[in-house]
């Protein structure tokens, strides 16, 4: 055990945020309230917050459509994303990206991104300047199941080992794409196909924030230390459906709330915290009211916010033209 | 004959093809739905439930769900239309063309002219287009201009529910590669659609208005929007043709050019961005071979040249809406 | 300044930012060329030369072989350029488009844009298009439309060798996203060239000849091929100017509208296919914005709406000639 | 050994077939007779032909830039090859195609292709209609070492793997993509992503035909008894450069004579036929000299035959239009 007790808060608060902030545009978008396709990462907060507690200022990361959870864990501001979700002015993207989109380059956050796919090339890229500029940084590549399919996905895990960058793949497999399962789509498995790459491929359970913390750990380290890319098939879990509004009529009957009650990353985590008496309850119970406050702050700030003006539609298109 | 959805006009042509003709299959990603998954087996027919119900007819070997590699299937159907198969494959939205965009236009288009014409390709790419879902820049292009650029390839934009029918079952029967395009903001559009199977040629533009004095000229979603706009003007006395070509390629310029000989005035409305797309295709065509005709200069109502915006407000701002195309037939009309 | 072949303008360009900048790196296949052979190792220097001498000077580090992998390490120039380089990564035929369009598209022309303006991506592609190589179908196309369709990208097409380094340069130091492309058939034409580094900017046209009868728009070879014929009109009387915009995107919309405003005749050149290409994009630009000025329909030249054939007969009727442009300049000349 | 006598005489005059008509392409490129790039096979006949001994009118193969011999294997006609190749009007695709499209549906052979990688998506296209249409057919992919990087490639694999297809991804590795080195740019190795796809991988000489037909044979059986792809790793080396008019200088001193004596596919076919009493070596010297009477009699054809009409520009573009 590497992590201090500010580590452990820290993780902690980040998981809350993001299961505190899924849950809440969960809610909001029901309402109405939030334009769009959102995809939610609630209950796959362990793998998100478990890899980025390993990177710092030099990192980078690319993310997928279900982004919220990866923002939040490389130090996005709630509000500004928030904000962004609901299309404002002052949102992180200035409401130009949305959900869809959001990202804050400042924080190493590279975007979700709306192509399937799209993350793993721009991550050998980060990767690239890291090398060639000696930062020291490494860049890690989120990626669904589904997206481990995508030919520019795998064509990065032959880059990343032939150019010998220092890149973190973890794929994300929380059971579907959309609506179709895994255990069909991916022929073979993840980590044999990263050893088939020439790199080293661990699985772990995503729903333990520790398994992944270590897991990333020795990633980011033999990645940070020169000896190049390697990949974590992270197994865990959605809550909700694919995007708001999904039925999830594929999922088995009960598959949800069962995986709500017996693989609740944040519960996993509070039990093993007390349990090894790392943490007290009664601090968790504190950051858990004080995530509350700041998602309501952040939701109450997004709904009154003001929208773009309709000179913002021109801006941004090019630094110069 | 009764009412249909857009949506259902698809789903009853691909139905009622695939029950004529046991070549024809679909696929694509969760066109079935359910695939592996522990639930409903038929879960999803398609992101937007286009291909709802085929599969517990057709079965999943007429039916198939595919991995998340658009490369492969896309070029699988490809190159099962080139064996015997005719494949309709969805391409769930057009944004997503750049990760297969190869197989569509360096093999499916080219196929029979490299091969000296001993190849036909009879692939339908039905795929998912256009602005006004607030799905921001990645799901919300147009693109169809990149496909009419391509010499081999068919284009098939239908702007009705029974125009989508009667395209869509010709677009199975065509024997080249058809890209087929439906508009996202349309699919709940509802009207009298035949139950029986039709078939609707291609490159022949339709006149959903025919009027004397400016030609629009419109695709998809801009259709209705043009036609409320020369039902509003036709009452204050400016009369509008409006021609919907419903194939870009093969494009009617015959009835093009008659309407703008006829009306001397050309309005071309089109919602992809604005460079190298068909509102100047078809003004070239215009200015190229009708020039005499013209008593005004040509207007282009088109979106300016920024990604699709995600703000609601901004993506307002930023579809062609019947007040600018108004404008613009003012514009031609009193000059 | 010195005779200098366009490759080589376009190889000391590369060199002479590389020393400028340890922020600009090359990538490509076989760019160095021989990474892991047992032979030479600067092998090749790109499929053509290009980039032949620079890994000797700058080293494995700063010129990238890379795997046959266009979406990986197009990909990865992008996110490189995202993070703090100046990549110069290229996709060796413009045809290869297909298997990577998605990262140049939708990542690197929609970043800054997506992001709320919050990301540069200082990105070039060099890329080589053309037909009259002999090379077939998919070796030979221009493809340039499609690039100047999507917003966010700029899109830039040299005419000569001294063009092609003024405006390497300037692609390298500019901090959006660039498609720099290169016919294949002008590398190996000479001129004078400075040997100092200097830039051409973006969206200002050049004008290569200059008359008052007929505007003649062209791109990349279609220059020196209207050069030729309006030296030869000159000569009996029919006097052209002659445009060069240099660059797609931006275009110099207003040099075109003024020599137009002045001849009041258009013939717009391009070798790319004929649907939504730049000759539709400039026609219904003067057809819209200068139409009053216009004495003579417009003409464009342009290939037929076919693929590239492979048959040297076949291509050479394919790519438009001096004949047919000069045919079309006394049609308008005429009108 | 399953082969008959003749089988046997069929794939040694198959093997020279390639040979003659590709040494006889190179004299006639560098005699300026041919335009265009051409891409030559010669070096690497065991493969194809191995390859293709196994299969019959059912099956359907799709071939990389360097086509001539994947052609020939599948029983394309060499005079109407060779007209193609000179852009003549007779040629197999009509001069429209020329080298790096020469293709003839009729024989299953899906084309040469452009793109590097094009070929494995169209193949599964080719197996789907098997499988859906019960013919029993199967279909081979053929691809190089560099193209075995591509995108397309790798979503195949994974492909072929879930929708179960009776294909055969032959992997030609000659140890060069142009001139970057297979043992530099593939990361990993072809028979491990094979299997961590979930299909079977396996690696042979292809120099030896006989160890290629078994491979291909036991990969072929596989795909149509419906047990789904399989992969075959095949080393081998090309006797000419790139294209032609590649100097070849990434290449050791001497390489190319050595790999000419020491593993040439022809040579040892020779041996290993006659050592075993299979063949007499006069059999073989006739079959060498029917060929090169073939090919220059296709060589004379085309570049007496006329070329394509102005008419012909405009016709195969679509079927209507
Ligand atoms: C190239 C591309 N293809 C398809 C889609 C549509 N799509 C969006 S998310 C998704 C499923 C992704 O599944 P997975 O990678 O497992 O991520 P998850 O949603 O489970 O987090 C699909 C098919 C897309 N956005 N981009
Ligand atoms: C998508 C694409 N990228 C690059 C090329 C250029 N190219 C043609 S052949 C080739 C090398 C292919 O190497 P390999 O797959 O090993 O086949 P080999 O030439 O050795 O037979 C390259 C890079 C291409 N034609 N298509
Ligand atoms: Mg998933
Ligand atoms: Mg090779």
């Amino acid at each position: 055990m590497q992590l201090s007790r500010e580590d452990l808060l820290k993780a902690y608060r980040d998981m809350r945020t993001i299961r505190e902030f899924e849950d809440r545009v969960h809610d909001e978008f029901a309402k109405g309230g939030i334009p769009g396709f959102v995809h939610l990462y609630a209950g796959e907060e362990a793998s998100g917050v478990g890899v980025c507690m390993n990177l710092d200022d030099r990192d980078k990361i690319a993310s997928t459509h279900r982004g919220h959870g990866h923002c939040i864990a490389k130090g996005c501001d709630p509000k500004g994303m928030m904000k962004e979700i609901y299309g404002k002015r002052d949102g992180l993207c200035g409401g130009k990206g949305g959900s869809m989109h959001i990202a804050d380059l400042s924080r190493g956050m590279m975007g979700a991104n709306g192509i399937v796919g799209g993350g793993p090339p721009l991550v050998c890229g980060a990767a690239l300047t890291a090398k060639t500029l000696k930062t020291g940084g490494v860049a890690v590549a989120f990626v669904g199941d589904g997206g481990s399919n995508q030919g520019t996905t795998l064509e990065s895990f032959n880059l990343a080992r032939v150019w010998d960058l220092p890149v973190v793949f973890v794929v994300e497999d929380n059971g579907y794409a959309e609506s179709t399962a895994s255990a069909w789509s991916v022929g073979g498995s993840q980590k044999k196909r990263a050893e088939a790459f020439g790199m080293p491929g661990t699985e772990v359970d995503g729903h333990d924030f520790f398994a992944v913390y270590d897991a990333a750990r020795q990633a980011v380290e033999f990645a940070r230390s020169g000896d190049g890319p390697s990949l974590i098939h992270v197994k865990l879990d959605r809550h909700y459906g694919h995007f708001e509004g999904d039925a999830m009529t594929y999922r088995a009957d009960g598959e949800v709330d069962r995986l709500r009650q017996e693989r609740d990353a944040l519960q996993i985590f509070r039990t093993k915290v007390s349990e090894a008496k790392l943490l007290e309850i009664d601090q968790l119970d504190e950051i858990d009211a004080e995530v509350k406050e700041l998602i309501d702050q952040a939701v109450a700030e997004a709904e009154t916010a003001p929208p773009p003006t309709e000179a913002d539609l021109l801006t941004d298109v090019y630094v110069s033209y | 004959m009764s009412k249909k959805s857009f949506r259902q006009a698809i789903n009853e042509a691909l139905a009622q093809e695939m029950r004529r003709d046991p070549t024809v299959i679909v696929m694509g990603e969760d066109n079935a739905g359910g695939m592996g998954a522990p639930g409903e087996d038929d879960a999803w027919g398609g992101v937007l439930g286009v291909t709802k119900g085929l599969m517990p007819e057709f079965g999943r070997e007429r039916v198939l769900d595919t991995p998340i590699s658009e490369s492969a299937f896309i070029g699988a159907a490809v190159g099962a239309a080139a064996t015997g198969l005719r494949p309709v494959a969805e391409l769930m939205f057009v944004d997503f063309m750049g990760v297969c965009f190869d197989q569509i236009f360096n093999q499916a288009g080219k196929f029979k002219y490299m091969f000296g014409g001993k190849a036909v390709t009879p692939l339908v790419v039905r795929t998912m287009f256009g602005a006004g879902f607030r799905a921001a820049s990645q799901h919300s292009q147009c693109l169809y201009p990149i496909f009419t650029h391509i010499p081999g390839l068919k284009v098939v934009i239908p702007s009705s529910p029974y125009e989508a029918k009667g395209l869509m079952i010709q677009a199975i029967r065509d024997d080249d590669p058809v890209i087929f395009l439906e508009h996202k903001v349309l699919y709940d559009d509802e009207e009298e659609v035949p139950d029986e199977p039709y078939t609707i040629p291609f490159g022949e533009a339709n006149l959903t208005r025919e009027g004397s004095d400016v030609t629009i000229v419109a695709f998809g979603r801009m259709v209705p929007f043009s036609n409320q706009v020369a039902d509003k003007l036709e009452k204050e006395g400016i009369s509008c043709t409006v021609v919907d070509p419903r194939t870009t390629s093969p494009l009617d310029t015959d009835t093009i050019l008659e309407c703008v000989a006829d009306t001397g005035r050309l309005v071309v409305v089109d919602e992809a961005s604005p460079r190298c797309n068909m509102a100047t295709d078809i003004s070239a065509l215009v200015a190229q071979e009708a020039f005499g005709a013209l008593k005004a200069p040509i207007k282009m109502v088109t979106p300016p040249h920024t990604p699709v915006p995600f703000a609601p407000q901004l993506e307002d701002l930023y579809i062609p809406t019947p007040e600018k195309i108004e404008a613009a037939v003012r514009a031609v009309a009193g000059a």
